[in-house]
């Protein structure tokens, strides 16, 4: 895996995507800075505490401190913040958000956030999406509301809470909610995006790992050492296990995954079952009062 | 011990306290109606090319021009009523202050009607969103008219004993309402083109 | 304003009643502007112009605005600097929002 | 209120004396007395930070130990066994946040210590407008009744999180109704209020108070109720229009095509859920510096009173706040980060957000500049004054890396954040609020608290807040997100981190217990603590030099003080004493 966590702390998750080494090294250059800052204050702060305790000082100066600390100090602050801005966060956020991949190169999947589970829609062979129409939405069998009488429709792939990307392919998520607000986080690939009801934002990057072993399906949903996706934006009363889970495979394995799974209905989401199915089996009596109150 | 400044203005800012305090409730006036207008362009500028609806279709311009002018007689009478005491003249003040009054009872009837006759025809703030910014707006600022009234009551009836006793503060304390009196005009003033004709 | 003699007052009623005229007309000018259909973005332009004409009027002549104490224009400088703040920036970000429209 | 008049009985000991006679009503309960009103803040705001964390330590329980029944408490819960279900999880979440600022520490820094101390400090009889007052008071009182009891609702309080999201809120059940009516009135409670400090501290100024001669403290509040009176406005619209989807069906947050749980929902469609947003941070952000002015202003006053000097850089320290209060208004969207900002919008709130954190810089370096040739007093408020600075400093420091959009990403809505923002409101503001208590006291009793308790108390609080705030932090970095009811258990990622949540959990309660000492404290004190004369710490400010303490029930001043000097001339040299009072000519 590309990622150094620079000294961050134990427990800072892996980075398996082109882009996050870079946002982990500003993180971890921010922290730096902060610490450098806490220790050098602080270890004036403490020398003042001990040397101008009234025993050692018993008279007050009414001048106090002379010359340029304070303006030094400040300067330099205000420098470091000016560097970090302009070579750093600025530019790099720029990359993030600007050169979309174009569509030809990259894998197109539309990613549809719900009360409480994330419906995955990949557009089969014909690399068309079938049309979708929230009037044709059935909670169980359609949840999509993908429109079976159009021919592009007929190949797409529909999971629930199961997002398969190639290794290295840029990957282009359309990103949406029926519902609520959601976050669509997925931690090893440095990735947050807000799914708003109502809008369509495209989140792109590009895997640059394969799960290890230990957070392959099934056995890591036992282990709970899988690659996850999480949902960050508070949405109810089952946010706490908005969970689905991300495996990035070769690019055959990926080809095959998808023809495996490209006749099956997304009711009978793939395997492993209990993992898939028990999220969105909650959600409905968990907003049935929400629903009903309004 | 008596709080300085409540009737005489404090040298160095030339202000009598009550005075000061208005305008800075109307700063924040300001922003509660400036939030609610910046939400009105952003969903109409956010809508969708063609989905929005025009004020046009359903708003009553004649009714509301009325009201428009009503309001602004109004805010001419209150500063009258004002002007009067200063110049010593109670009987006039309290004409115009009963015609204020009186405007904005017309005021009200008139939105009364609007408001009935959207219903009647089945037009309510969920019909669409431009109903719902119609309604919330002109209803908070209904709100704010019958504050005004409230206040003008009282110193048109209980409160104006004070003039007898406490001349100039009295006078002041007309200013004062009238400040916030005038408020609402100017932001009617404002309603009328966003919502009516726009 | 309570320095101001008899006769000061009596100048000003003469400016209210001026104002007031200005302000019916005015009124009847946005109606009537409104009836010959321009351009959308021109007629939000005029509509806003007249109303910030009128409001303007409003506040100098009714509120004493035109002579009023500098604290007073201190309050209403920030509050009017925030103010656009609060208008404009929501409508810029939803502009700058990153989504498939 | 039964408590508040005793209280104010005892802080008013000879107060009645020179008070022309109210009936007990007028006199304790719809007082219009600044200082009786301040009392009444404090206390009703006090009870509420007390409730609010217990709030809170029970959701450490559910943190800790997910699904298992809630020790003590748990008879409270029979329907569910005493387990804390998600949905009283995020009833809680939403409760602590809204009660903690809105009903706990805005009301005792702003009601409470503004109240009591600004009018005292620039040698005013009393607010400018009484009345006003007393009203702002009880629409507050309200506000909290309202929302306590929508406890009680059908549903559930509210349970949207104290952001209120829509759409979740609007399809919320009934509570978030209430949370909408209450909120209104503590944003009409705060609106008056502001208005009302803002006139007092322009107009009824002693003569010679100049604005430089102002104690900072009073600055902080004068920033504060800017912040107040111009950002509130914001949010109250958008409560309006919240109820209005609640209520009448309107969908100002709603866009079309909603399918909730497998149904369309059936309203109009055509909103914007990023609306909200936009007008609750254009509050909010500011609000959170609402939360930490006034704390600056208590540290300030006791800092310069025990290292018995004058403020380093006292004129930088009010350009800075006053600087701060102004861009607190145009950083609100760092925020909304994740949203889909573009470049556009996201360069902006970034860069004015690394501006805003200059002034902070600022004055915590003056603050920490003027411990240079103190002369140290470790009093009680002292400590928690002291405390107060590296706390602060984590708090602040933690939010650049938030500020950044670029790692923002991974650390938006995780516990980071909280972990950040505890940092600067809990063991710093609630730090800062102790200090003003401890300071403060003899000014309202005539007594000091007792030392011995004031360490009890602050030793271990200061170390127990640093036992639950720092390991937010690595669990952050880590990417567990924030709002879980089960503290991440259900998530692979929160795995390595999970083990820290018992301990966090068990520094919280422990962090309860150490605040006994503080309640027995102040009761005990009211009545047996030491006797204070006029000015026990030897402060230079108006509030001690030119009133008995308690202070006089009516007026404040038996002659209107005049003042000739700046608020800290500690240790003037040539002065026979090592403090000259604001209000002294000249040597005497
Ligand atoms: C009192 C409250 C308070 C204060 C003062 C601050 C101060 C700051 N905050 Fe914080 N913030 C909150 C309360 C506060 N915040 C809250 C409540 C939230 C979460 C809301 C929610 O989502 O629920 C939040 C969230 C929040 C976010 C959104 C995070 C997210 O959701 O993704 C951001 C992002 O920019 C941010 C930034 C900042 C910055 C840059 C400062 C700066 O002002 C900090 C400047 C200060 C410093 C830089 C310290 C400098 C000091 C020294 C250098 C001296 C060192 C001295 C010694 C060692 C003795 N804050
Ligand atoms: C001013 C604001 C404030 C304060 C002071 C606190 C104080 C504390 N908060 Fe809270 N908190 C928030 C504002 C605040 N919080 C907000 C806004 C949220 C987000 C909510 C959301 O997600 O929407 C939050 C969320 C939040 C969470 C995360 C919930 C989640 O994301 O799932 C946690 C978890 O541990 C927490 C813990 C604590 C703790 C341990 C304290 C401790 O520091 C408590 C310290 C308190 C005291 C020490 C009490 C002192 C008072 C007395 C002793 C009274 C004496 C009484 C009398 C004399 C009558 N808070
Ligand atoms: Cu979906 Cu939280
Ligand atoms: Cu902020």
């Amino acid at each position: 895996m590309g990622n150094t966590t620079l000294g961050l702390p134990m427990g800072f998750p892996p980075s398996a995507s082109s882009h996050g080494a870079q946002l982990d090294q500003l993180t971890a250059v921010v922290h730096w800075f902060m610490l450098v800052l806490f220790v050098g204050w602080g270890l004036f702060f403490v020398y003042c505490l001990f040397r101008f305790r009234r025993k050692s000082n018993p008279v007050a100066s009414y001048t106090g401190a002379k010359g340029g600390f304070s303006t030094w100090g400040e300067a330099a602050v205000v420098l470091v913040e000016v560097v970090l801005l302009v070579l750093f966060a600025v530019p790099i956020w720029a990359k993030r958000v600007g050169n979309v991949p174009d569509k030809s190169q990259a894998v197109q999947i539309r990613v549809v956030a719900e009360q409480f589970a994330w419906n995955i829609h990949y557009p089969g062979k014909d690399g068309v999406f079938g049309r979708t129409d929230s009037k044709l939405v059935t909670a169980g069998s359609n949840p999509l509301g993908l429109d079976p009488s159009d021919p592009a429709s007929k190949d797409d792939v529909t999971t629930i809470n199961q997002l398969h990307l190639p290794l290295g392919k840029p990957v282009l998520i359309y990103l949406t909610s029926k519902d609520v607000i959601h976050s669509f986080y997925l931690p090893v690939m440095r990735v947050k995006q807000d799914a708003i009801p109502g809008q369509v934002i495209p989140v792109y990057f590009t895997p640059d790992a394969v799960n290890p072993d230990k957070a392959k399906l099934p056995d890591c949903a036992v282990s709970k050492t899988c690659w996850e996706i999480a949902c960050a934006q508070l949405c109810g009363l089952t946010h706490y296990r908005m969970q689905g889970y991300l495996t990035v495979e070769s690019e055959a394995e990926f080809g095959k995954w998808l023809d495996d799974s490209a006749p099956k209905p997304a009711a009978l989401a793939p395997a492993p079952a209990p993992v898939a199915v028990t999220v969105p089996a909650t959600a409905a009596p968990a907003t049935a009062a929400p629903v009903g109150s309004k | 011990m008596e709080i300085p400044y409540n009737v005489e203005a404090r040298p160095d800012t030339g202000l009598f306290n009550a005075k000061l305090g208005i305008w800075l409730f109307l700063a924040s006036e300001v922003m509660l109606f400036g939030a609610l207008f910046s939400s009105y362009v952003l969903l109409r500028t956010g809508a969708p090319a063609g989905t929005w609806h025009h004020g046009r279709e359903f708003l009553n311009v004649p009714l509301a021009t009325l009201n428009t002018i009503i309001l602004i007689a109004s805010s001419v009478t209150m500063v009258m009523s004002w002007a009067s005491l200063k110049l010593n003249d109670f009987k006039k003040y309290r004409m115009y202050m009963g015609l204020t009054l009186l405007a904005g009872v017309g005021f009200l009837i008139v939105k009364g009607f609007e408001y009935a006759h959207k219903f009647e025809i089945g037009l309510f703030p969920k019909s669409n969103t431009f109903l719902a910014i119609y309604f919330t707006l002109t209803g908070l600022h209904g709100l704010h008219v019958i504050g005004g009234m409230i206040v003008n009551g009282y110193f048109l009836g209980p409160g104006s004993k004070m003039f007898k006793t406490e001349p100039e503060r009295f006078t002041n304390r007309i200013e004062v309402a009238g400040l916030y009196w005038h408020f609402v005009d100017l932001v009617w003033i404002f309603l009328f083109p966003t919502l009516y004709l726009l | 304003m309570s320095t101001s003699d008899a006769e000061s007052i009596r100048k000003q009623t003469r400016s209210y009643i001026v104002v007031f005229v200005t302000l019916m007309v005015m009124t009847v000018l946005t109606v009537a502007v409104s009836y010959f259909h321009m351009p959308v973005g021109l007629a939000i332009l005029v509509a806003l112009i007249i109303a910030s004409f009128k409001g303007s009027l409003v506040a100098a002549v009714f509120m004493h605005l035109s002579h009023e104490r500098k604290v007073i224009y201190w309050v209403l400088l920030v509050t009017v600097i925030f103010f656009i703040v609060l208008m404009a920036i929501p409508s810029i970000s939803q502009w700058d929002q990153r989504m498939i429209r | 209120m039964a408590l508040v008049d005793e209280r104010v009985a005892h802080g008013h000991g000879h107060g009645e004396a020179h008070h022309h006679e109210l009936g007990f009503w007028q006199k304790y309960v719809f007082s219009q007395d600044h200082k009786v009103i301040g009392i009444q803040y404090g206390f009703t705001a006090l009870c509420f930070l007390l409730f609010g964390f217990t709030l809170m330590m029970m959701m450490r329980w559910s943190i800790a130990y997910p699904n298992q029944p809630i020790p003590l408490v748990g008879w409270l819960l029979k329907a569910s066994g005493g387990i804390i279900a998600p949905e009283l999880y995020n009833q809680l979440g939403a409760m602590h946040g809204t009660i903690m600022v809105f009903l706990g520490i805005v009301p005792l820094a702003v009601g409470a210590f503004g109240n009591y101390i600004v009018p005292l400090q620039i040698g005013a009889p009393d607010m400018a407008f009484p009345k006003l007052n007393m009203a702002s008071y009880w629409s507050y009182f309200v506000g909290g009744v309202i929302m306590l009891s929508s406890f009680f609702a059908p549903g559930g309080a509210a349970q949207s999180g104290w952001t209120s999201y829509p759409p979740l809120s609007d399809i919320a059940p009934t509570g978030q109704t209430m949370w909408l009516f209450g909120m209104l009135f503590l944003i009409i409670s705060s609106v008056l209020g502001s208005m009302n400090f803002l006139v007092t501290i322009i107009q009824l100024r002693a003569p010679g108070l100049t604005w430089m001669r102002l104690p900072f403290f009073v600055w902080a509040q004068f920033v504060t109720s800017f912040l107040l009176l111009l950002a509130f406005p914001a949010l109250q619209a958008a409560a309006v229009l919240q109820m209005m989807d609640r209520l009448a069906g309107t969908s100002f947050f709603l866009p079309s095509g909603l399918v909730i749980s497998g149904q369309q929902l059936q309203v109009a469609g055509g909103g914007s859920p990023l609306l909200w947003q936009h007008l609750f941070w254009f509050l909010a952000h500011p609000e959170v510096y609402v939360l930490i002015l006034p704390a600056f202003g208590i540290i300030a006053e006791v800092i310069a009173n025990n290292t018995r000097k004058p403020l380093w850089g006292y004129r930088s320290m009010v350009y800075a706040v006053s600087f701060l209060g102004f861009m607190s208004f145009i950083v609100w969207a760092h925020h909304m980060f994740m949203t889909g900002m573009g470049t556009v919008m996201s360069t902006f709130f970034q860069t004015t957000t690394m501006i805003i954190s200059i002034p902070s810089v600022i004055v915590l370096t003056a603050l920490i500049i003027s411990l240079w040739g103190a002369s140290i007093r470790y009093t009680v408020p002292m400590l928690f004054a002291l405390a107060f600075l590296p706390m602060f400093a984590i708090g602040g420091l933690t939010g650049l890396p938030l500020g950044l959009a670029p790692s923002d990403i991974h650390l938006h809505d995780t516990l980071y954040v909280i972990g950040h923002f505890h940092y600067v409101v809990a063991p710093g503001t609630i730090f800062a609020m102790f200090a003003g208590i401890y300071y403060w006291f003899p000014k309202l009793t005539g007594r000091k608290m007792s030392t011995l308790l004031g360490q009890i108390h602050f030793w271990p609080s200061f170390l127990f807040m640093n036992g639950i705030f720092f390991p937010m932090l690595i669990q952050g970095l880590a990417g567990v997100q924030r709002r879980l009811y089960d503290g991440g258990a259900s998530y692979s990622h929160a795995q390595p981190v999970l083990h820290w949540n018992a301990f966090m959990s068990g520094s919280a309660w422990l962090l309860g217990l150490s605040q006994i000492a503080f309640i027995i404290n102040l009761f005990w004190s009211m009545k047996k603590g030491e006797k204070a004369g006029n000015n026990p710490w030897e402060a230079t400010t108006l509030e001690w030099a030119a009133t008995t303490s308690p202070p006089l029930a009516h007026g404040n001043f038996v002659e209107v003080p005049t003042v000739h000097r700046g608020p800290y001339d500690y240790s003037l040299p040539g002065a026979s004493k090592d403090f000259v009072p604001q209000h002294q000519l000249q040597e005497a």
